[in-house]
This record gives C-alpha cells, sequence and structure tokens, in this order.
C-alpha cells in the first residue's frame, strides 16, 4: 500500500480559481453551501466519484484547482439535477460540474482516454459537420478514439439495434448547414474577442 | 386739473376675449373711461408702437396685458410697456399661465409649422413654403416676428405686479380691481386679484357634495346627462372646482358645465395640475394597478385637462424633446 | 389543435418507436404535428461540457425558427424538452450570454425572442387534449396489465413546469385511462444513467439495473417510460445486466406505445417491434 | 424660550443656525471627510456656528449645543449624525436644554443613509454635504411646537396563552396592573403543554407550568378569556381600544366545575375522534377537554361532531349529567370591547409542515413522525401511557431523527429554528430510554449554545446515540439489500466520513422547524405592527429594542418574534411586561406633535380631504362650511395635507415649504 | 468621467426609511446616488414634489412606501399608487422617460431591496443619461435673451428694452 501525504500548503490553493468558479453560470451560490451533503446522498452516482459532490464544492470554492479538474466527479456526473432540487442553498450543482467540464477540457487535465471528454468534443464535432448527431457514428467514433475491447463488448447491442432498426450508418444532416456555422463561428470570434 | 391716469390696453397671443371682457364691463365702461386716458389699445383705438414709444419712462399708471407671449414682436411690445408703466396687470389666463397656447409646449414648434403648413388636412402647400422673419419683395424686406420655441407666460418675460385671472376675467373682478388702482388701494404686488379660496367656497352646487366621492369611473360631459343641481365631481366629471382660486361666482358650473381651471390654484399651489391630481386620484375606489389604470383610461388627456391653461405655469413648465 | 414537432436526434435513430408511436397517437387523438423546418441538434448534455454560449445557441436556432409560427413547441425527448427550456430560461436571466447569442443568430440572419413554449407531450396530452377526450378514444383498455411509470430526470428536473417533482402523476393518469394498473414506483424520477450506460457501463449499468429489478419486485410487467435514452438504456443493456447482475427481462416501452394500443392502433404502426427486450407481454389479451 | 428666539434673525434675514457633525467614533468620520463638511456648513446662509464632535451624543457633545446656542444665540439646529430614529429625541432634548424650541431642529442622517452604506469617501461626503444643506435650507421654515400629553389607561392586553403570555400576565397582575389575557384555544398552556420534558434538564414540562396556569386562573387582576380572539384595535398607545369575539363553547364557563360527568355520559360510549391535542394519536369525544390540567377547567363541544349539533336528535345525555346545567347548545358568540393602555402580544409559533417534504414520506409511510407527536408519544399522560410504539403497535428496534426539516433550507425555510437541535437530542434521549431502540441522529450542525445545553449533548454522545452529519435526501421504501426489505431507508451523506449511507430504521422523527403562525400576517395588520422577511413579528431595534415593535405601546414576546426556547421566551416576557410597566407608570405619553391642520379661512370647504383619513380626525363642520382636523386623533401621515387641492392644509414638521426647500437643497450647489 | 445620476428620494418613515435604516445597520453598500428626504407616509407626498425635483434637478425620483396592505396610517400607500399612476402618465406626455420616477414598495425588513432598488434606479438612470432640467430651463430662455440683439440689429432706433 502507497503511503501519500494529504496534507495540503495554503500555496496549494489557487484563489482565481475559487473566483472563477463562482463568476460561472449556476456558480453564483457557491459559497453559500453549508455541506450538508444532501447532493452526496442524492446523486445516484455519487457512490463511484472520488469526491462526493460535496466534497467538490468545498474543493473548487477553496481553489484547489487540480484536485478539483482531474477528479472523476466532473465526469461522472449524469446531469439528472437531483443534487439541484435539494440544495438547501439553492446551489446550482449541475451548472457548476458542466462548467467544470468546460474547464477541465479547455486545459486538457481530464483523465486520459476517460470516454466522456471524448464524447463531448466528438458530439460538438459532429453537430458542427452535419447538425445533428448520429448515435451509431458517434458511438463507433467514440470507441475507435478510446477503448477497442469495449467496443467489441457492444457488439450484442449493435446487433439488437440493427435487428430492431434502430440504427443507421448514414449521418443526418440539415439543409441549412452554413447558417448553422455562421452562429457556431460567430459565437467562435465573440469569445476571442472577450478574451482580448 | 391734473391729468386723469393713463392706462394702456395691449394684446399678445390671445383669442381676443379678455378684450371682450373689457367690452363687457357695459355701461360701466363708461365709468372707466370718464376716470382715465386710454392712451393704448390696438382693438379698439388707432395707436401705433411710436405713439408708446415716445412716451417717457414711467408715464403711463397701468398696462393691462392679455394674451401669452410667442413671438418676438409679442415680448418687445411688453418689455417695452414694462419700462413705460407703473403697474403691469397681468390680464387673464393666457398672460397669466399660458393659456389655451400654451398647450401648444406639448409640441416641437418644428412640429406645429410641418402640420399647419403642411399637413393639415384642406392645405394646398406644395411647396412646402413657410413663413420666414425676413423677406425681400420688389427691393423691400418685409420682416415677419420670430416664433419661439415655447409659449410663456407674462411673467416669464417681464416682471408683472398683479394678476387678473380668468378666461377672460370676470367683469365683475376686472371693475373691482379697475376700482382698487384708481383708489390706490393696492395689495402687495405679485397678488392676484381675486380671492385666495377655492372655488367651491361660491359654488352652489357644494352642498351636494359628499364627503367621500369613491370614484370608480370618470366621464366627460358630452357622456352624461348632467344633474343642474348636483356636485360635478359627484356625478364623475373632472370638475377643477377644488383646485381652482374663485372669483368667477362659478361660472361654469352654474352653467351646468364642470370647472375647467381657468382663474388658475391659489396662492398655496404651485403647479395646479399636480395639486388637483393629487386630491382627486387619492380617493379613487380600486386599489389594484390595473382597476387604477383602468379609471385612469376614463381621461384620456391629463395635460389637457389638468394644465388647460396653465401648461407655461406646470413645474415642468413644457414636453422634453 | 396543431403544434411544432421538434424530433431530436434520438427519435430519428435510436428512439424511433417513440416519434413511430408518438405521431400515431396524435394522429388518432386529431391533433396536428409539424416538424420544425430543418432543425438541429438541442445540444443535449454533452454540449454544454463544451460551450456554454454555443450549447444555447444551438438551441436558440431551433427556437428562433420556431418562432416564426405562432405555436407551442413539442418535445418528447427528455434531453431536447431540458434543453430548449434550459435554453429560454438561461437567456431570460442572464443579458449578457443573451446578447452574445442574439448576435451569433444575428450573423445567420436569425432573431430570437423567446416567445416560443417548449413543452413535452404528456403535459399537452394532459393539459391541453384532456383526459376526457382521451378517454373516450380508448378502445380496448389494457385491462389487468401492471406498469411502472418511470419519468426518469429531466422532465421533472431542475424545472417542473407541468407535473410534481418528487411524485409525477401525468403519465400514471393516461396509463390508468388506458385501463392500466401503475404500481408504486419510488424510483420514477431516478436517474436511468444516461450516457454513462454506454460509456462507462461499470457505472451506468447499475443505476439501469436498480430500476429494471424495483420494478420487476413491484410486479410490474414493463416499465413505461418517456424518454428515448430512457428507454435506450433500460432496454438495450439488459444482457451487459444480466452478465454483471443477473436477468430482469422486463419490457421497456414508451407511454405513447401504450396509449395507442388501448386505443386500438396496431403493434406495428406503434413500432413495438422494435423492442429489444421482447414487449409482447405488453400485447396480451388482444 | 423659544419663541423670543424666533424673531430675533440676522442682518440678511435668516434665523441663525448651528450645524453640528459627528463623528460616531470612526463610524461616519472613516468614511465622510466630516471636517470638510462642518466647513462647508459653514458656508451655507444662516449658519452661523459649524463643529464637528467625537460624540455628538454624548453628554458632552449635547453640552456643547446647549451651550452654543446661549452664546451664539442659535435660533436654529442641525445635526449631521446616525438616523433620526436613534437620536432624534436626544438632541431635540440639547435644543431645549440650550433655551430653544426642540423643534427648531433637524436631523441629518449620515451614518445609516450614507457613511455605512458607501464605500467611496468622496461621494460619501459630496452626499452628506447635500443632506446638511438640505437641513440647513429646511430648518429655517421650522416652528416652534410642543408635544401633546395624553394619559395612558393603565389596563393591559396579552394576547396568547402560550408560557410567553402567561409568564407577562402574571408579572404585570403581580405588579397591580389589570390584565385581560385573550387566548385562542379552549385553554392556555400552549405548545409547551404538550411537551413531555424539557430540555436539558429534564424536568416535566406539566410540573413547572401547570403552576403557572392555575396562578393565572386564580389572580385576581387577570381576566382569562379563551376560546377567543381580537378582532379590531383602534386607538394609539396608551388608549387603544380592543375588540374581542369570544367563540361560543355550548358551555357556561361559569358554570362549569370540570367535573367531566358529561364526557362519561356522552352517547359516544367510546372515543371517536381525532385529539388535536395528541396530534392525532389519541381520540376524544364531541363533548372534551384537552387535557386534565386544561385551564379553565371547562369542556367543550365540538358542533362538527356532537350528534345534537349535526341533527338535533341527540338524547343529550352530556345535558341530563350535568347537575349545574352548564351546557348550553344555543350558545352565541359574543363581542365584547376592552380599554387598554399597552397591547403584549406573545402569539406563538406553528411547527412546519412535514408533508412539504414529500420526500421525507411523512403522511406516506407510517413509521414518520413529526416531532410533536413523539413529544406526545413519550407523554407519559399521552396517547400510550408514554410507551413508544409504530402506528401499527410495534416497536421500533432502530429510530432515525432527521434535523432542520423546514429549517435552514431556502425551499422552505430559510432560518434556524433554534430549538430543534436540542430537542431531537431530548427526544433521542426519552427515546432510547422508553424503548431502548437505537437512536440515529442526521444533523448539518449541532447547535447547542446556552446554559448546559453542550452538557446535555455531551451526556447523549455517551449514551451511544449515533451521530451522522449530513442531511438526509430521502426516506425510501426500496431496498438494496435483504436487511433493508421492510424498512424505511435513509439514504443520507455521512459528511464526516466523507461517503454516502443507507441506514435502515422502523421510525422516522422529524425535527419540523419554527415558523410563524399561518394568520401572523392578518394579526401584524390588525395591530399595526410589521413582520420581518420571513414573517415573524419585526421587533424594533433587533439588540436595543426586541419586544418594542414600531407601534408604540405594542409589545411581543416568545416565538412570535423569532424561534426561541422557553428559557428566552420567559426572559423576553417579563421584558415585555416590564416595558408596558414603564409606558403605564410614566402615566402619559407626549405625542409627536406632526399633526396636520386645516387653515380655516384659505379651506373652500370641497371635503376632498375628509375621506382620506383613516382615522376619522377630519370632520366636515356643517356650519362652517370647512373642513376641521381633531389633532388627537390625527397621527401625522400627511396624506390630507399632500391631497388637499387649495393647499389649505399644513403639517407640521412637513410643511410644503419645509419640504420643497428640502428638495432644492438636496440638488442645489 | 461618467455621468452620475442625482436621485432624490421620498421614503416613508415607517417602512423604507426604516429598510434604508436596516441597510445601513447590515452595512450594505450602494450606489451613493441617492438623497433621501423623509415623509412619514408616502401619502405625504404630493405630486408637485416628484416634479419640482425633477425641476431642480434630479434626474431621478424615487418613491418608497409599505407594501400594499402594510401601511402604518391603514392605506397612506394606496393613495399614493392611485395618485402615482397618474403622476407617471403625466411625466410620460411630458417627455419624462419610464424609469425616471419610480414607486417602490419596500418593508422596515427589506434593507437587501433599498440596496438593490437603488443600484437598478441608478444603473437605469445612469443609462438615459442626464435629465438635466435647469439647464433645459436655461437653454429654452436663450430664446428670449437674444431678442435685443435680434430686434436692434432690425430696427436699432425703435427699440430700447427694459431689460
Amino acid at each position: 500500500m502507497a503511503i501519500t501525504q494529504m496534507m495540503k500548503y495554503e500555496a496549494d490553493r489557487d484563489a482565481d480559481f475559487a473566483r472563477w468558479a463562482t463568476s460561472q453560470t449556476g456558480g453564483e451560490n457557491l459559497r453559500h453551501c453549508i455541506q450538508c451533503g444532501v447532493c452526496s446522498a442524492t446523486c445516484p452516482l455519487s457512490l463511484y466519484m472520488d469526491y462526493t459532490p460535496r466534497r467538490l464544492i468545498n474543493l473548487a470554492r477553496e481553489g484547489f484547482k487540480n484536485e478539483v479538474l482531474s477528479s472523476l466527479t466532473i465526469w461522472l456526473c449524469a446531469s439528472c439535477y437531483a443534487c439541484r432540487v435539494e440544495c438547501p442553498k439553492k446551489i446550482q450543482v449541475t451548472d457548476i460540474m458542466y462548467a467544470l467540464k468546460r474547464r477541465a477540457i479547455q486545459e486538457g487535465v481530464y483523465p486520459k482516454r476517460f470516454p466522456i471528454p471524448v464524447l463531448a468534443k466528438e458530439f460538438g464535432r459532429m453537430i458542427f459537420m452535419w447538425g445533428r448527431v448520429n448515435e451509431t457514428l458517434l458511438v463507433i467514433d467514440l470507441f475507435l478514439r478510446t477503448n477497442w475491447f469495449k467496443f467489441l463488448s457492444m457488439t450484442g447491442l449493435g446487433l439488437n439495434l440493427m435487428r430492431t432498426g434502430r440504427m443507421s450508418f448514414l449521418p443526418d444532416s440539415i439543409r441549412r448547414k452554413d447558417e448553422l456555422r455562421k452562429i457556431l463561428n460567430a459565437l467562435e470570434a465573440d469569445k476571442t474577442e472577450v478574451a482580448k | 386739473m391734473p391729468d386723469k391716469p393713463k392706462v394702456a390696453f395691449y394684446w399678445c397671443a390671445s383669442c381676443g376675449g379678455c378684450e371682450e371682457a373689457v367690452v363687457d364691463l357695459a355701461e360701466d365702461i363708461l365709468k372707466v373711461v370718464e376716470a382715465v386716458d386710454i392712451v393704448l389699445w390696438p382693438v379698439a383705438m388707432d395707436f401705433k408702437k411710436a405713439d408708446i414709444a415716445a412716451r417717457p419712462d414711467k408715464s403711463v399708471a397701468v398696462a393691462f396685458i392679455n394674451g401669452a407671449i410667442r413671438t418676438s414682436e409679442q415680448e418687445e411690445w411688453v418689455h417695452m410697456l414694462r419700462r413705460k408703466a407703473q403697474v403691469v396687470v397681468s390680464f387673464g389666463a393666457c398672460a397669466n399661465s399660458g393659456g389655451i397656447p400654451a398647450l401648444a409646449n406639448q409640441f416641437k414648434k418644428e412640429d406645429i409649422l410641418k402640420f399647419v403648413y403642411e399637413d393639415c388636412p384642406g392645405i394646398d402647400n406644395p411647396q412646402k413654403i413657410r413663413p420666414q422673419t425676413s423677406t425681400v419683395d420688389e427691393g423691400r424686406t418685409l420682416t415677419l416676428p420670430v416664433l419661439h420655441n415655447m409659449v410663456r407666460s407674462l411673467d416669464q418675460v417681464i416682471e408683472v405686479d398683479y394678476y387678473l385671472p380668468g378666461c377672460p376675467p370676470t367683469p365683475k373682478i376686472i371693475m373691482s380691481a379697475v376700482q382698487a388702482i384708481l383708489a390706490g388701494k393696492l395689495p402687495a404686488r405679485g397678488t392676484v386679484l381675486s380671492p385666495d379660496i377655492a372655488l367651491c367656497e361660491e359654488c352652489k352646487r357644494k352642498d351636494s357634495k359628499p364627503a367621500d366621492l369613491a370614484l370608480a369611473e370618470f366621464k366627460r360631459p358630452h357622456q352624461v346627462q348632467i344633474d343642474p343641481e348636483k356636485c360635478l365631481l359627484a356625478q364623475g366629471l373632472v370638475c377643477m372646482g377644488p383646485a381652482t382660486r374663485s372669483g368667477c361666482e362659478a361660472l361654469c358650473p352654474s352653467g351646468n358645465m364642470p370647472c375647467t381651471g381657468c382663474f388658475g390654484p391659489t396662492s398655496r399651489v404651485k403647479d395646479q395640475g399636480a395639486k388637483f391630481v393629487s386630491s382627486v386620484f387619492s380617493n379613487i375606489v380600486p386599489k389594484e394597478e390595473k382597476d387604477i389604470d383602468a379609471v385612469l383610461d376614463g381621461i384620456p388627456d391629463p395635460i389637457g385637462t389638468f394644465y388647460r391653461y396653465g401648461l407655461s405655469k406646470c413645474i415642468l413648465r413644457r414636453k422634453l424633446n | 389543435m396543431k403544434y411544432l414537432y421538434f424530433p431530436g436526434c434520438s427519435l430519428k435513430g435510436t428512439g424511433k418507436a417513440y416519434e413511430e408511436s408518438l405521431l400515431a397517437v396524435f394522429r388518432a387523438l386529431g391533433v396536428e404535428l409539424k416538424e420544425i423546418d430543418d432543425w438541429n441538434c438541442c445540444g443535449a448534455t454533452a454540449y454544454m461540457s463544451v460551450d456554454e454560449a454555443k450549447s444555447y445557441a444551438l438551441a436558440g436556432r431551433n427556437l428562433a425558427i420556431a418562432e416564426r409560427e405562432e405555436l407551442d413547441v413539442i418535445a418528447p425527448c427528455s434531453a431536447c424538452y431540458l434543453g430548449l427550456n434550459k435554453a429560454q430560461k438561461s437567456l431570460q436571466d442572464h443579458p449578457e450570454i443573451r446578447a452574445r447569442v442574439t448576435k451569433a443568430l444575428a450573423a445567420a440572419g436569425l432573431e430570437y425572442h423567446g416567445k416560443v413554449k417548449v413543452r413535452h407531450p404528456l403535459d399537452v396530452l394532459i393539459n391541453d387534449v384532456g383526459l376526457d377526450a382521451i378517454a373516450k378514444r380508448i378502445k380496448s383498455p389494457l385491462k389487468g396489465h401492471k406498469f411502472a411509470p418511470y419519468y426518469g430526470c429531466q422532465i421533472v428536473r431542475p424545472f417542473a413546469s407541468f407535473d410534481d417533482q418528487y411524485d409525477p402523476k401525468t403519465m400514471d393518469k393516461l396509463l390508468a385511462a388506458a385501463g392500466a394498473e401503475n404500481v408504486t414506483f419510488p424510483l420514477k424520477t431516478r436517474c436511468c444513467g444516461g450516457s454513462l450506460t454506454g460509456t462507462v457501463p461499470e457505472v451506468g449499468l447499475r443505476l439501469a439495473y436498480i430500476i429494471l429489478k424495483e420494478a420487476k419486485k413491484r410486479g410490474a410487467e414493463a416499465v413505461v417510460t418517456v424518454c428515448p435514452l430512457c428507454q435506450f438504456n433500460l432496454d438495450g443493456y439488459q444482457d451487459q445486466i444480466a452478465r454483471k447482475f443477473e436477468a430482469v427481462d422486463m419490457p421497456v416501452v414508451y407511454f405513447t406505445q401504450v396509449l395507442g394500443l388501448a386505443m386500438g392502433l396496431s403493434a406495428d404502426e406503434l413500432g413495438l417491434k422494435r423492442s429489444i427486450i421482447s414487449a409482447d407481454v405488453v400485447l396480451a389479451g388482444r | 424660550m423659544a419663541d423670543n428666539n424666533a424673531n430675533k434673525q440676522q442682518p440678511n434675514g435668516l434665523p441663525r443656525i448651528g450645524f453640528y457633525i459627528c463623528h460616531c467614533g470612526s463610524n461616519i468620520a472613516g468614511t465622510i471627510d466630516v471636517a470638510d463638511v462642518a466647513k462647508y456648513a459653514a458656508g451655507l446662509p444662516g449658519v452661523v456656528v459649524s463643529r464637528d464632535y467625537k460624540y455628538m451624543c454624548s453628554d458632552p457633545g449635547q453640552e456643547m449645543i446647549a451651550q452654543d446656542i446661549r452664546e451664539h444665540k442659535l435660533e436654529r439646529l442641525v445635526v449631521a449624525a446616525c438616523s433620526p430614529n436613534l437620536h432624534e429625541e436626544t438632541f431635540r432634548k440639547a435644543a431645549a436644554k440650550g433655551g430653544l424650541n426642540s423643534f427648531f431642529f433637524q436631523m441629518v442622517n449620515i451614518r445609516e443613509h450614507a457613511s455605512w452604506v458607501h464605500e467611496d469617501k468622496k461621494a460619501a461626503t459630496a452626499k452628506a454635504k447635500d443632506l446638511a444643506r438640505a437641513a440647513v435650507y429646511r430648518v429655517r421654515f421650522h416652528k416652534a411646537l410642543e408635544k401633546q400629553q395624553v394619559p395612558v389607561d393603565p389596563n393591559v392586553l396579552v394576547v396568547g396563552g402560550g408560557i410567553a403570555g402567561i409568564h407577562a400576565a402574571l408579572t404585570l397582575a403581580n405588579a397591580g396592573k389589570k390584565v385581560t389575557l385573550v387566548e385562542r384555544e379552549s385553554t392556555i398552556g400552549g405548545h409547551m403543554a404538550a411537551f413531555d420534558k424539557t430540555f436539558p434538564t429534564l424536568d416535566c414540562a406539566a410540573c413547572i407550568l401547570t403552576p403557572k396556569m392555575s396562578a393565572v386562573k386564580s389572580h385576581p387582576n387577570i381576566t382569562l378569556w379563551t376560546y377567543s380572539e381580537v378582532s379590531k384595535v383602534e386607538g394609539y398607545v396608551g388608549n387603544y381600544k380592543v375588540t374581542v369575539k369570544r367563540k361560543p363553547r355550548y358551555v357556561i364557563e361559569d358554570l362549569c366545575v370540570g367535573c367531566m360527568e358529561c364526557i362519561d355520559a356522552c352517547v359516544f360510549k367510546e372515543p371517536k375522534f381525532a385529539d388535536k391535542f395528541n396530534q392525532g394519536l389519541g381520540k376524544r369525544k364531541p363533548v372534551y377537554i384537552d387535557f386534565p390540567q386544561a385551564t379553565p377547567k371547562v369542556v367543550m363541544i365540538d358542533p362538527e361532531t356532537c350528534i345534537q349539533f349535526k341533527t338535533g336528535k341527540c338524547k343529550k345525555s352530556c345535558a341530563e349529567a350535568c347537575d349545574r346545567k352548564a351546557i348550553d347548545f344555543d350558545q352565541k358568540e359574543e363581542v365584547k370591547e376592552l380599554q387598554v393602555g399597552a397591547i403584549i402580544l406573545a402569539t406563538g409559533f406553528k411547527t412546519f409542515d412535514a408533508k412539504k417534504e414529500p420526500h421525507y414520506g411523512y403522511g406516506k409511510y407510517p413509521g414518520v413522525f413529526t416531532a410533536l407527536e413523539i413529544e406526545r408519544l413519550v407523554n407519559a399522560s399521552g396517547p400510550t401511557s408514554g410507551e413508544v410504539v409504530l402506528r401499527d403497535g410495534k416497536h421500533p428496534k432502530a429510530v432515525g431523527i432527521i434535523h432542520c426539516v423546514g429549517s435552514r433550507d431556502e425551499k422552505t425555510n430559510k432560518w434556524c429554528s433554534r430549538v430543534c437541535c436540542m430537542y431531537s437530542l431530548k427526544l433521542a434521549h426519552l427515546i432510547k430510554e422508553h424503548s431502548g431502540a437505537e437512536v440515529y441522529n442526521f444533523y448539518i450542525d449541532i447547535r447547542a449554545a446556552g446554559k448546559a445545553y453542550e452538557e446535555f449533548y455531551d451526556k447523549l454522545l455517551s449514551e451511544g446515540v449515533h451521530f451522522i452529519r449530513g442531511r438526509v435526501a430521502e426516506v425510501t421504501d426500496w431496498a438494496m439489500t435483504p436487511e433493508e426489505e421492510g424498512k424505511l431507508v435513509l439514504r443520507v451523506e455521512d459528511t464526516l466520513a466523507g461517503f454516502v449511507r443507507r441506514v435502515p430504521v422502523d421510525m422516522v422523527v422529524l425535527a419540523t422547524g419554527l415558523e410563524p403562525q399561518a394568520d401572523a400576517q392578518e394579526v401584524r395588520r390588525r395591530f399595526n405592527i410589521g413582520c420581518g422577511n420571513e414573517g415573524f413579528f419585526q421587533e424594533r431595534h433587533p439588540k436595543l429594542a426586541p419586544v418594542n415593535t414600531f407601534t408604540d405601546g405594542i409589545f411581543i414576546a416568545g416565538a412570535c418574534q423569532s424561534p426561541k426556547d422557553i428559557p428566552d421566551t420567559v426572559a423576553q416576557a417579563g421584558a415585555a411586561a416590564a416595558e408596558a410597566l414603564v409606558l403605564i407608570d410614566a402615566g402619559h405619553v407626549e405625542l409627536e406633535p406632526n399633526t396636520s391642520h386645516v387653515v380655516e379661512e384659505e379651506c373652500c370647504g370641497c371635503k376632498s380631504c375628509v375621506p382620506l383619513c383613516p382615522y376619522t380626525a377630519i370632520t366636515f363642520d356643517e356650519a362652517k362650511k370647512k373642513a376641521v382636523i381633531n389633532e388627537v386623533i390625527c397621527k401625522g401621515c400627511g396624506v390630507c395635507a399632500a391631497a388637499c387641492p387649495s393647499g389649505s392644509i399644513r403639517q407640521n414638521l412637513f410643511e410644503d415649504e419645509e419640504i420643497f426647500s428640502e428638495i432644492e437643497g438636496v440638488l442645489g450647489k | 468621467m461618467s455621468f452620475e445620476p442625482k436621485i432624490v428620494a421620498f421614503f416613508c418613515n415607517w417602512c423604507t426609511y426604516t429598510a434604508a435604516d436596516l441597510a445601513g445597520v447590515s452595512r450594505l453598500k450602494y450606489a451613493p446616488n441617492v438623497r433621501v428626504i423623509r415623509v412619514m407616509c408616502s401619502g405625504r407626498v404630493d405630486p408637485q414634489f416628484v416634479m419640482d425635483a425633477f425641476a431642480k434637478g434630479a434626474d431621478g425620483v424615487l418613491l418608497g412606501g409599505c407594501h400594499p396592505g402594510d401601511c402604518h396610517y391603514a392605506e397612506g400607500n394606496y393613495k399614493t399608487l392611485r395618485r402615482m399612476r397618474m403622476l407617471n402618465r403625466m411625466l410620460k406626455d411630458m417627455g419624462i422617460e419610464d424609469g425616471r420616477f419610480r414607486l417602490e414598495w419596500i418593508s422596515g425588513a427589506e434593507g437587501e431591496k433599498v440596496k438593490v432598488t437603488v443600484n437598478d434606479m441608478v444603473a437605469k438612470v445612469r443609462a438615459l443619461g442626464p435629465l438635466d432640467m435647469p439647464g433645459k430651463f436655461k437653454e429654452w430662455d436663450k430664446e428670449i435673451e437674444e431678442l435685443e440683439a435680434h430686434v436692434n440689429s432690425d430696427a436699432p432706433t425703435e427699440v430700447a428694452h427694459a431689460r
């Protein structure tokens, strides 16, 4: 059993990160957290998380950026909003998770080969390309990029879907693709402008 | 025998009604004519501007000026009269507070000219000709006064000593003012020469006014069969009497029409319209905004209603553009 | 009655049966659905992890197109329903994001005013069509059938605009109108695992398993869902669940399929053959 | 004297004004450059003295003003300091001490309205100058006024017969004042009468409360009206007229001795109807008494369940059984009027409705109880004689107490209800003692601040009660493991351990929080006092005037003001009684002279003002045809002054010219 | 420098003035642009006061009273509401933009609302820009000050002005 040091120094904190987190949509109430843990208790996935949502909230507001961004927790959030509905301080936990996911992708610190961030990026790419998502192509793409072996385990499901006519290998596309691209590009340009 | 006191009458932006009012003195006018020398009265006598200009300063005992001030010519005249006269009496609602002409302060000068010379139905002016202050015609330069951007009361242009209220002032208050002046029994400068108490005091309908009006609706005179005895406000009509100075002996209510406020406010009130609103609307029936609004909708033109004779003296003076 | 219809990607793919049954039921009820012209993906949950403003802009394009007609939008997929509604609310609450998004939409000649109402078919069936009208169309009631009504998360959370957040009842009422019995199901609004079932099955499968197992324990012959992803997770992964936990063998159908059956529509037109776990038990007795 | 000063004028015709600005330590001077403001004020027209001083409200500060008034022949006084609600009276007295009429004074609020709410020093200083200038302009127009003195009625009304009302009534009665105690329910005692033991001492609630209840009943100075409600309050401090409705209990109170023969004789042989006092866990008959020590000890008949009321065909065996003929089926509501000088509101609280947290399963799972229900269950005189049993009669082996139900939650009530931690500890102790069950407390924070409270927590810890720090997400009956089958499962994050737990129990106790009474808003309107955002009655000052309200002569005590436990409630009730005594023993009150009056010769008699007065202080003199204001009745709102269409009504201290000059002042240069 | 609006507020003693005191006691921070004039009841506020404040240079006027049903004087705030609804229409007709005059109900417990309202109003009035009625009055009256020059140039011998 490896022995690790658990203590943290003040220098390990990143105050800017904490400020950033509270400035995100949904993060306004982050500092109101009373650490009651109802978010963790109601979360159907907290049993798999490395930090419970409650702990993650506390880490975020204290500015422990590395722990937060590299945690599995943010990727295991399934966006079921149970925590947001239960929170006695009206903290929009789900939206905070989204903000943390975006930041993790931006900084490239998400767990490598972990399928969810890859899915998110592929999803975005597919929308830019076609305007719609073909689930079959998305899943194939995803497993090619992450885990060949797991893909194989899915063949049963694939066959089932084919049998019931629920699978298609042709991308479904919108007609006015440039219209959509104009919108997305405008936001991209706007973002760089904001950054400047 | 010493000279009789010299008196000047002048009119600015007015309808002529104030002149009528002087004539309405009927036989009393003879007493006036007997007592004074009229040195200027454009509506009735042929004096020229030069005649007055030639007079020494303060040589005129009293100048009665009616009408509001809208043009540079009116402005020039009243400055001159102020200089020549010992006492200037602002005569009638227009001179006192802008009167009906001041309702034009709700509009821009340009909009008014455009309407009058271009858009008004019946106008045939394809070249969109507008009056000019100066025009050369066959070598002669013709001038017209400048039309100001807003209508002013007389005291917004020159100092005024006394005010005779009304649209027009009634013969009774004119006569008592003239008598007071002739007798040298003048009150403090700046006084309005009519009782400083609101109109209900002398209204015959006063006793029929209930303590609690509890109005849930406002009506306009043409919408109701007006009860000739009952308080007009109690009938849902906008009667400005409570916010209007008395002295007219409630002429309009006696004629079965609501007071429209031509005598202006009492000395304790700066803004007649605002004060009337404060009074009458405080006690309408509804409590919810939308219900209140429904009652207010019964008064489609608040400014025209509450400032019919006094927009120049509204605290805000005119509409901003 | 006429509505705009936003199918979303799933209803054109793995959730085909939902679209087939939904359109069939609405047609039978005399409600016209007009598909939104050239709609694009709503952004679902995944896009929010990429870019917030763009995610709202995806919804914004659909809403802007929809706004041209003065009709409510029906979004049957829970992710689409929430995605579009959340975008509406966020754009209303956050003027700075709204400004960015409207500017971007303007770049493509689109205008967004936030006028459209995005609604779920359950809402429309209960509140516009009405239970009475539906009851009149029930031709062969599903007597003796017992179902677990399963709503999933995103139609009652975080907003609960047409049903109770903790104990939603609209589907219960429809199923009861169809003559079926509802089992008491405390997991009505628990998460099915969402996209995790596919991406991280070691985590997601357990969530699906808990729901299926509890439905079975409570005596349901099928789980009835309102969401294509719930249906996909609960139906499609049962072989893997059997391997990891135990075999449950529980059919998972759409509420529109059940309703359609009771209205006398055929299993084929309702897409009942598209279930991976055979839904024949639902057809028993007809 | 003031009037002498009034005519002394400066060469420019302005009265001589003294201007003072307070540092308030650094409270004002930390943000506002007071010296600069003083210098600025010195240049304002009329100002002959301008000073800044560390603490104007201190004795030397006040003395300085008095001295200056004499030395500099000041005719007007302006003090820039805190809110007039705090120190206006102080400086009025200082003016009087210097020989100036107190109303030749104007206060400028530069603390609450400037230094405390602004950070930008320059802007705050500029604001202080504007406000100072406004006061200097305004004060010129001030007039000499005198306060009116009005006698105070020595009788007191106490509303609410819980422990707060009982204690306040007894305190006043013992001081020799006549008190009427009005209680809505059929007995006094309130919530405390339903409790079993009290924390942290575990003495029995009944043992300490019932002697006080009987003392109320027997006190010669107390009139006790139960089953009664105040329906109307008129008048003003020292002179309130109160209307009380006495609801019919269908039993003549003076005749009934509480022998309860009628209850035995009732045609219902067995109690059949849910018993409100026992939270519905017990049963009663249509004729009943809440509990044996109810005060007054008078039975009552519930017309909703009594056969006679429902059908008119009962054989009325209760009436027959009563020797004293106390039962009166024709009793009607009575309306009584009272004259009192002061009123104490002690209307208490209600508990949070647990059904508003549906995920805790109250009303859905029979094993879920509220704390009040458990109070009755563990009570030896309760429906189970103190046995802790489930609704099906079984004994629980494990009990979970969920804290903060309807507290500390923005979805329900934001506030901490203050008493739930302690009563949960108490119930945990009692449940364990009575049943031997495993008891789990699910808490967010344990708030045990109070004398011997922490020690009580220690005691519970040592008794082996479980404490799991975490807010429970759900009480449910779906099982994941064989041990969970047939149990209620609580899902919670054990936040101290850092993981989620599922805890199966047989009984769940919801520690529901305290809320304002359902009709608190109506009551406060009736008594013309305020409520805070959360709906509890608003005290005049959170620290310095905790039992006063913004309406003089009306005091508040107990949980109607905010959640509090018994010791705090009793302390506050004593304080409220003391404040009422201060008012009564002063014998008279001084009324602010900010009344309005009609200037007779200016009034045209249009009556516009008459209906505007909510106190009917304005009448129309039919002989003179003028409106007249009765200044004793006038409360000084100024609505009539604003509305008089001919400007013929003046409000003292708020005359038109005073306000116009203030407007000019704040905006001037 | 950006424009700093001047806002005159009339606060009723029992609710809004108390709320402003509470905001102070709670050390809430808000924009320093508001000057409060205390009245006993919002019902004391005469529409003339509002107009006068604008005329004397206010860029905005805020009127604060107790919530409907909560008036310390029973119904004073309803009287305020009714007359101010009418005043609102008149101000609009006179060209004063929406948002420069505002009526808010703020109870004695709502210190926070004072802060929010003041900040919001300051922001909105700042966006509207200066009203500056005194400046406008001066501007308007320029046309009558210029007369002398005008008339003199036309007929210099004829006119001799008193002013």
